[in-house]
């Protein structure tokens, strides 16, 4: 089977592993992939707030564009572009009016007929099913799941998992020999939109996130989201800062974990690329 | 009068059928309809119906209507005008296509209606009425027109009689009557002298089943009998019987309000109906099947003969083809004919 | 001629429609004066074989009203009702009777204005179909011309 | 045939019943019911093609019934019959044992209704296409094409309720055309007293009717008045879901789903 | 021949300004069958009622209409009016010639003539118009009261000191329900079960209540006045009558470590157990689920130990069946439990605790004999966290309602803990203080005011442990929704109050609507609060919708109000407006074929089978019967009915009927 596939900036440029541990992933079980061609940004997170029109304008460009390119189902890794995309479906189904002005703005036809799944549902749909005897080397470590703001909510546009908490993504590590902590950060803020223009005060909302994971014995915390990722990471130097003491345990996208298990070689995963050394 | 003799060639039938609308006659006549023979109105003769052993319907519905109006009324606050029937306005009609089965019929259905009371509407209806039956050259299983006194030639009923001479023949009319002779007076040129042509041997073979007589003298001993209930386990009270019979003449008088006017009409009934005979008490003289169907044998082979001297049933087998549950009244006739009593 | 003015009857249930159309009155909300008001204890006593009977006697639309769903004064005689409605209403259209002609709402007793709008649309749409002459013709003729009456 | 004739006998000998309701040879080439009560008679026992006559109509008939137990040849318009009426408490496993024929002719006996509810069930009920062109043919008519069109078919109705006495379902003691204070139908045959007449049949038989055609083969002028129950069928299956006579008697006009879908109401 | 009386109101102006009544009047009085027609200002003044009335003695009515506003107003003033002019009563009919005329449309030749026909058409209606007489039920003065806390302890009281007698069955093995777990009662803070064990004793006690503890509702059948109930008497295991109530047994069973229900888990019982020391009846019963003997077989250290050999485990349900009038619903409600809010750990961490516990830690007869300790390690809290709203006004949730005394409670709660604790901190989460009722808000403003409990008005995000302090992450939206964080030694959720289990099943056990949160639906929000769809079935307390003991014990008292009107009467008298199925004579008996298809339409069971017997007994026929007491007169059997074997009084075919016809045409 063809799944859509949109990628978003970040998995252009800053998490190019995410969408390298994606593909491996995808390539792993058979799933032929197939890029949007011709894709936009999806105005996360400025947007939205600036211009109504314009933050649904661009993400139904991508969905028309899926459309027209007979993608009836498309996997959205980026958090943030998973909710822009839903987003945007979900308000335009309600709002006839609304529907036809955007599809004019962008000048192609949008109907709003694609499925849009984020990492996780694409793993649970296509993977898992056929995970049995395929764990290899077992991913047997503590790990804190973290799902971050924009995965789980808001609940009535995605209706995905428990909004305060969040299971699938626990289960899915179970599955691969993980040993998933219960923890108290599942959902919370990494300060994503602050990380450039007040960085300190992402050392201080990811501090909370990577300290308690590392209170409760997490050897890894596993995200599924760009911005999570870049910043529990890249940010390590003000985490820790802000936390008073050194913490190492890394950061893998879920991809990079599954992938890890199932016996894919970790260049293919992009473990290379993070700032923290994946050394589990 | 006797009975004049004239030949019709074949294809002056449908000149006489015009002669007769240019005449202001309205005619009624056999048409085909999903594969059923029925008697309509109609306008040009191409439409009549040639091949048809018998219609499904009789031809009565001419001179007793399903729908008889006899009044209308209308309330003015406390008191009530009413308009009558309408005598002037009864159509002149050609009857057209009947066979003798059914001209026959007439007979029994002028003594029903004119027994006692006179029933003027019918008169009226009939009088205006001119009968041109046809003669049958073929017959089916369910006939028996021989076994009650008819035969496919019988001029009894009809104004003329035609009689086709062979499949490809001309028609042999027997006219009968004045009213015949006024058709003839319309179109004298179509009505050549006729050589003594013989139609017997035209005319379809339908043998005697039984002894009209006899049965009729049975069935006064035979009121009783189980027979009926055996007879008629399979009936399912429905009216088709009665209303395609030539003779049935059961009616109902209905009235219909609207407001302050309103009208009163005569429609077909039938005793095969299982309400047909309630009493306003509940009680019902005739509470099951068998006792109505024992009413229709026993009133048109026992009650009419012995009160108005006339058989109830022609033979043409309508009730036989129309029955849902193939009583066939033939069947039962002779069943009843071999009961040792 | 005058202009055509409709006859229209409306089978309503005691409980909503025949108090909203009380309150349309006590709210002194005016409407076409073409309706005739038949009350019901509800919409599931509402005998389908009568709205034909308003048709045969020169009816040219029909209004059947009653509770809104779940406010049934009997809990259920509106849910009966629908189904009825809706296995009459294409029992008419099969058989070629105008559906456009009966108009089914629901009408609960605090929606006066709701009853004053009913009427007044019903009153406007039939008047723009015009008399039901189809139906009269059938109705008011209780002898076919077959029977050369 | 044989073994149908072998049963037959045995239950009649057995004395397990009193009369057992079948088809012989008729008149004119038809078959028509037989009524056996004596084993000698069971030879007279016919069964093929010809045999579509519902007998289910004479299982609530009066003298029938008056017989005693009852053994019934059923076909599957039949056996559906026979569970809608035990449905409606016409019949029940005390006076009736069901001598089932499959579509195959295959003769398949039954324990009690449950086991011939159950039978029934594995058939769904379906308008054959002949039919079902016609319906879409008036569907697509506008209306007024199809009130000139019932009009005119129905002109020729003389009211002999042919399709009433031969139907199963309609074994109402007093019909509606019968109740006269006040007169809902017109008693008379007339253009009006024709079509509601046929509409309200029709209406009656909604979740009722098993589709047999009986109406349509008793009516002796030939109208296509089955159109009316099965474009009912039809509806029922769209609006209410499955269609089945089902034991449990739930007829779609008495009983209803609070979300049922509709979109006409205002 | 008919005689009917029309009567055309001009109700002031409000007719006669835009119909013409006496011209109506001149018209209608035309009409064949009617005696007289006369318009007059007020019908329903006092000369107007004359009128009708001297019309009826000298002119022979034999039928009235009365047209002037609508029939929902004035129907029964007119009807009452006739019958004291010997007419019966049902033999008068309106004609709405206000609501429905004259107040919608303008002054016209158009609404003159509507009002004809519309007085026409009541006119033919009236024609038809059968006497009918009030129906007539017996009552058996005996009340069903279905709880034993509060609401049904109250209710049953009022019952039996208004002198009838009362059943009284509750599932537990004593009566007292929620209110005997309270510690203080808002806003009083005087002691619950104080105040409540008189009562649950004068229960016991009172010689007009018949109690059934560890007893339910097995079935009902029949109706107003005359309900069937079969009720499931539990097997307890003990002879009551032998039993002294010692105790002995309690204290010798060897399986002690049942968490005990009325504790909230924060205690524990035994197998063979009482409740709580106050408990109605004070005699114990044996769990069966839990009991060694019937778990495994052997046991039975309670019989040996018994000085009156009370213990009887062969003992087993028992099914009694009892005729009642009435019945109260008072089944109260519940509080929603364990992970229904994982993110406030409930269920994860033992000092995240319901308001409910909460009570029992701070009742005297609790666990911690009143002391606030919590429950991991009985620790005094020093800090603690009320979270109102834990569940309730929550869409996300599907409780989006108000659980209503969670307010109350939890500043009761905080109050508590700071009398108790002193130096203690008490933090308290909130929407909004709803705290309508006499003395509430001041009692809250006490806890805020006077007892210094901080109210934090924003919601708790989540609530987790860390190093041994259970962190409540939370906004203050006051101080512009600045996030705060609080340390805790202890939390209290006061989790939305929500329906019983099987509160669904009861409902539709007694035939009784209830909403979609299964609370019992009342038959009027307004004007009908403690009856149900149902007559004779009536509400009390929290089974109806949240509610705190003053509303429990006003709507039970309410309810016994109502149960003691219909008692005071030996039969009821009911609208004859009710289904009848013909009757003919024999040999129809009735044109009814016995389909029974009515019988799924009625929406309240109200049609029966009758069978119809000859002089052998032999049944000739089944036909259906309807019950007079049951039916309410929807008449969704008649339109139903193929047959039209079924009609209803006050609606009949013939009625409804000739009403069409009037309408639509000239008479």
């Amino acid at each position: 089977m063809t799944l859509g596939f949109y990628p978003g900036c970040s998995l252009k440029g800053s998490s190019r592993e995410y969408a390298e541990s994606v593909l491996a992933v995808a390539k792993a079980f058979d799933i032929q992939i197939q890029e949007i061609k011709d894709w936009n940004c999806c105005g996360a997170t400025a947007a939205h707030s600036l211009n109504r029109e314009l933050s649904l304008a661009l993400p139904a460009r991508v969905l028309s564009l899926a459309e027209k390119q007979g993608l009836t189902e498309i996997v959205v890794p980026c958090a943030a572009c998973y909710g822009r995309l839903s987003s945007t479906q979900y308000e335009l189904a309600k709002n006839p009016e609304l529907k036809a002005r955007v599809a004019e703005i962008n000048g192609i036809e949008y109907n709003g007929t694609t499925t849009i799944l984020n990492v996780i549902q694409m793993l649970d749909k296509y993977v898992t099913p056929k995970l049995e005897g395929r764990v290899v080397k077992p991913f047997e470590h503590k790990v804190a799941c973290y799902y971050g703001c924009y995965l789980v909510r808001p609940h009535e546009v995605l209706n995905f998992d428990r909004v305060e908490e969040p299971q699938s993504m626990d289960s899915l590590m179970t599955k691969v020999g993980a040993t998933p902590i219960d923890w108290a950060f599942k959902t919370e803020c990494c300060g994503a939109s602050l990380s450039i223009s007040r960085t300190s005060s992402v050392g201080k909302l990811s501090g909370k996130i990577v300290g308690d994971a590392f209170d409760r014995g997490a050897e890894a915390i596993i995200v599924a989201c760009p911005m999570c990722q870049s910043n529990l990471d890249m940010r390590r130097k003000e985490i820790n800062e802000y936390l008073g003491k050194k913490i190492d345990i890394p950061v893998l996208y879920v991809t990079q974990a599954l992938g890890l298990a199932i016996g894919l070689d970790r260049k293919s995963l992009g473990l290379q690329r993070h700032f923290v050394k994946v050394t589990v | 009068m006797n009975i004049e003799r004239r030949l019709v060639r074949k294809n002056s039938l449908e000149k006489l059928f015009e002669i007769l609308k240019q005449n202001k006659k309205s005619v009624f006549a056999p048409v085909v309809k999903n594969g059923k023979a029925s008697f309509k109105t109609v306008e040009s003769f191409s439409t009549v119906a040639e091949d048809y052993i018998q219609t499904t319907q009789s031809s009565k519905e001419l001179v007793f209507p399903r729908v008889e109006k006899f009044l209308d009324y209308e309330k003015n606050g406390k008191d009530v005008s009413v308009k009558g029937f309408d005598y002037q306005n009864v159509p002149d009609t050609v009857l057209w296509g009947v066979r003798p089965c059914d001209t026959i019929g007439f007979g029994a259905l002028n003594s029903i209606f004119n027994w006692d009371y006179k029933d003027e509407i019918y008169n009226a209806r009939l009088a205006k009425t001119t009968i041109l039956s046809f003669s049958c050259n073929k017959s089916d299983e369910y006939c028996f027109c021989t076994s009650v006194g008819g035969n496919p030639g019988s001029t009894a009923g009809s104004d003329i009689l035609f009689t086709k001479l062979g499949a490809d023949g001309d028609y042999l009319a027997e006219v009968i009557t004045e009213k015949g002779q006024a058709i003839v007076a319309l179109a004298p040129g179509l009505f050549e002298k006729a050589d003594t042509a013989d139609k017997e041997k035209y005319l379809a073979d339908v043998p005697v089943k039984f002894n009209q007589k006899e049965i009729s003298e049975r069935l006064e001993k035979f009121f009783k009998s189980e027979k009926w209930v055996e007879a008629s386990l399979k009936c399912l009270g429905c009216g088709a019987c009665a209303f395609v019979c030539p003779t049935c003449a059961c009616f109902d008088i209905q009235d219909e309000e609207h407001g302050k006017t309103g009208s009163r009409m005569r429609c077909w009934d039938s005793c095969g109906y299982a309400q047909f005979t309630v009493h306003t008490s509940g009680h019902n003289p005739r509470s099951v099947q068998s006792q109505r169907w024992r009413q229709r044998i026993m009133h048109k082979f026992s009650y009419m003969p012995e009160r108005l001297s006339v058989y109830g049933c022609t033979g043409c087998g309508r009730c036989s083809r129309a029955c849902p549950a193939d009583m066939n009244i033939l069947e039962h006739l002779i069943s009843i004919q071999e009961v040792k009593l | 001629m005058a202009e055509f003015e409709p006859k229209i009857v409306a089978f309503v249930c005691n409980w909503c429609t025949y108090a909203g159309a009380d309150l349309t009155g006590t709210s002194r909300i005016k409407y076409a004066t073409n309706v005739r008001i038949v009350r019901f204890p509800c919409t599931g006593r509402i005998d389908y074989m009568l709205l034909l009977k308003a048709f045969d006697e020169g009816a040219d639309g029909i209004i059947v009203s009653g509770c809104h769903p779940n406010d049934c004064h009997y809990t259920s005689g509106n849910f009966h009702a629908r189904r009825r409605w809706m296995t009459f209403r294409s029992m008419c259209d099969f058989m070629g009777i105008d559906t456009r002609r009966i108009k089914f709402s629901w009408v609960s007793a605090a929606e006066g204005a709701k009853w004053a709008d009913i009427v007044n649309t019903t009153v406007a749409s039939i008047r723009e179909i015009g008399p039901y002459d189809e139906y009269k013709k059938v109705a008011k003729k209780p002898v076919k011309e077959e029977n050369h009456g | 045939m044989d073994e149908l004739i072998k049963r037959a006998k045995e239950l009649l000998e057995a004395s397990a019943v009193k009369v057992v309701i079948g088809y012989e040879q008729g008149t004119g080439n038809k078959t028509r019911a037989l009524f056996v009560e004596k084993p000698e008679d069971a030879g007279k026992l016919v069964f093929d093609s010809r045999c579509v006559q519902n007998l289910a109509a004479y299982v609530t008939k009066q003298e029938v019934k008056s017989k005693g137990k009852m053994a019934i040849t059923a076909t599957l318009p039949v056996m559906r019959s026979l569970v809608q009426l035990a449905s409606e408490f016409q019949i029940s496993d005390n006076n009736l044992v069901v001598i089932g024929i499959t579509p195959d002719s295959k003769i398949i006996d039954f324990k009690n209704l449950e086991e011939v509810e159950a039978f029934v069930h594995q058939f769904q009920i379906e308008i054959d296409e002949r039919n079902k062109e016609i319906l879409e043919k008036l569907e697509k008519m506008t209306p007024s094409e199809r009130w000139n069109f019932w009009i005119e078919e129905l002109s020729p109705c003389i009211k002999c309720y042919a399709c009433r006495a031969a139907c199963p379902m309609c074994y109402c003691s007093r019909c509606t055309v019968d109740f006269n204070r006040p007169q809902w139908i017109p008693v008379q045959s007339t253009e009006l007293g024709n079509l509601e007449w046929h509409f309200m049949r029709a209406m009656h038989l909604t979740g009722r009717c098993i589709d047999c055609d009986a109406c349509a083969n008793a009516c002796p002028l030939a109208l296509p008045i089955n159109l009316l129950t099965k474009k009912m069928i039809v509806d029922a299956k769209a609006n209410f879901g499955t269609y089945q006579p089902s034991l449990k008697g739930e007829n779609v006009l008495s009983t209803f789903k609070p979300d049922d879908k509709e979109n006409f109401i205002q | 021949m008919a005689k009917i009386g029309v009567f055309i109101c001009h109700c002031g102006e409000n007719i006669s300004a835009t119909v013409d009544c006496a011209k109506v009047a001149e018209v209608v009085g035309k009409y064949d069958g009617v005696a007289i027609s006369v318009d007059y200002k007020y019908m329903c003044s006092d000369p107007g009622q004359t009128l009708i009335k001297k019309a009826i003695v000298e002119k022979g009515l034999t039928g009235v209409v009365v047209a002037s506003c609508s029939p929902r107003m004035h129907e029964p003033t007119f009807r009452k009016a006739c019958a004291e002019a010997g007419l019966n009563p049902y033999m008068c009919e309106m004609a709405n010639l206000r609501e429905h005329c004259s107040w919608v449309h303008e002054k016209s030749e158009a609404t003159t003539q509507k009002a004809i026909d519309l007085v026409r058409t009541i006119v033919e209606k009236v024609k038809h118009n059968q006497s009918l007489n009030a129906i007539k039920v017996p009552v058996t003065k005996t009340a069903l009261v279905i709880g034993g806390g509060i609401a049904g302890i109250q209710a049953s009281l009022d019952i039996a000191n208004s002198g009838h007698k009362v059943i009284l069955i509750e599932k537990d093995p004593s009566i007292g329900g929620h209110m005997s777990q309270l510690s203080e009662t808002f806003p009083t803070l005087d002691c619950s079960q104080c105040i409540l064990t008189p009562r649950m004793v004068e229960v016991a006690q009172h010689p007009n209540i018949a109690l059934y503890t560890y007893a339910e509702l097995e079935s009902i059948d029949g109706f107003i006045g005359n309900f069937k109930v079969k009720i499931r008497k539990k097997a307890k295991s003990v002879d009551e009558k032998i039993c002294t109530g010692c105790g002995l047994c309690t204290t010798k069973c060897p399986n002690k470590k049942i968490p005990s229900e009325f504790n909230e888990g924060l205690g524990n019982r035994t197998a063979i157990y009482v409740p709580f020391p106050q408990a109605v009846p004070n005699k114990p019963v044996i769990d069966k689920t839990l009991c060694t003997y019937y778990t495994k077989g052997k046991c039975k250290i309670c019989e040996k130990f018994c000085p009156t050999h009370a213990i009887k485990f062969d003992q087993e349900d028992e099914i009694i069946e009892v005729p009642v009038g009435a019945i109260v619903l008072a089944t109260g409600f519940t509080v929603k439990k364990t992970n229904f809010f994982p993110e406030y750990g409930y269920g994860k961490h033992p000092d995240i605790v319901t308001g409910l516990q909460f009570e029992r830690l701070a009742s005297a007869s609790g666990p911690t004999l009143g002391e606030i300790r919590r429950p991991s390690d009985g620790k005094i809290p020093e800090t603690i966290v009320f979270v109102a709203c834990a569940g309730s006004r929550d869409e996300a949730k599907g409780i989006p309602y108000c659980s209503k005394i969670c307010c109350m409670y939890t500043a009761k709660h905080a109050m508590l803990y700071q009398h108790k604790v002193h130096g203690g901190k008490s933090y308290v989460f909130y929407m909004d203080i709803r705290a309508g009722g006499k003395n509430y808000d001041e009692f809250v403003r006490r806890a805020i005011e006077e007892d210094g409990v901080n109210y934090i008005r924003g919601r708790v995000s989540r609530v987790y442990e860390k190093n041994g302090k259970l962190i409540v992450k939370g906004a203050d939206t006051l101080l512009g929704a600045t996030p705060v964080e609080i340390e805790a030694d202890m939390v209290v959720l006061a989790t939305a109050g929500v329906a019983n289990e099987g509160a669904e099943e009861l409902a539709q056990k007694l035939h009784v609507s209830y909403d979609p949160y299964h609370f019992f639906a009342e038959a009027h929000p307004k004007l009908k609060p403690v009856e149900t769809n149902t007559a004779g079935i009536f509400l009390a307390g929290a089974c109806q919708a949240p509610r705190d003991i003053p509303e429990s014990v006003a709507m039970a008292s309410g309810a016994a109000a109502k149960v003691a009107g219909l008692f005071s009467q030996d039969e009821l008298t009911r609208e004859p407006l009710i289904a009848v199925v013909n009757r003919q004579a024999p040999p129809v008996f009735s044109s009814c074929v016995g389909c029974f298809l009515c019988m799924s339409a009625c929406p309240y069971h109200a049609i029966e089978k009758e069978e119809i017997k000859n002089r052998q007994g032999e049944v000739i026929k089944t036909v259906a019967k309807v019950n007079p007491g049951l039916c309410q007169g929807c008449g969704t059997c008649v339109a139903f009915c193929r047959t039209k074997s079924i009609d209803i009084q006050g609606y009949t075919h013939e009625e409804v009927y000739s009403e069409v016809m009037a309408l639509l045409n000239d008479y």
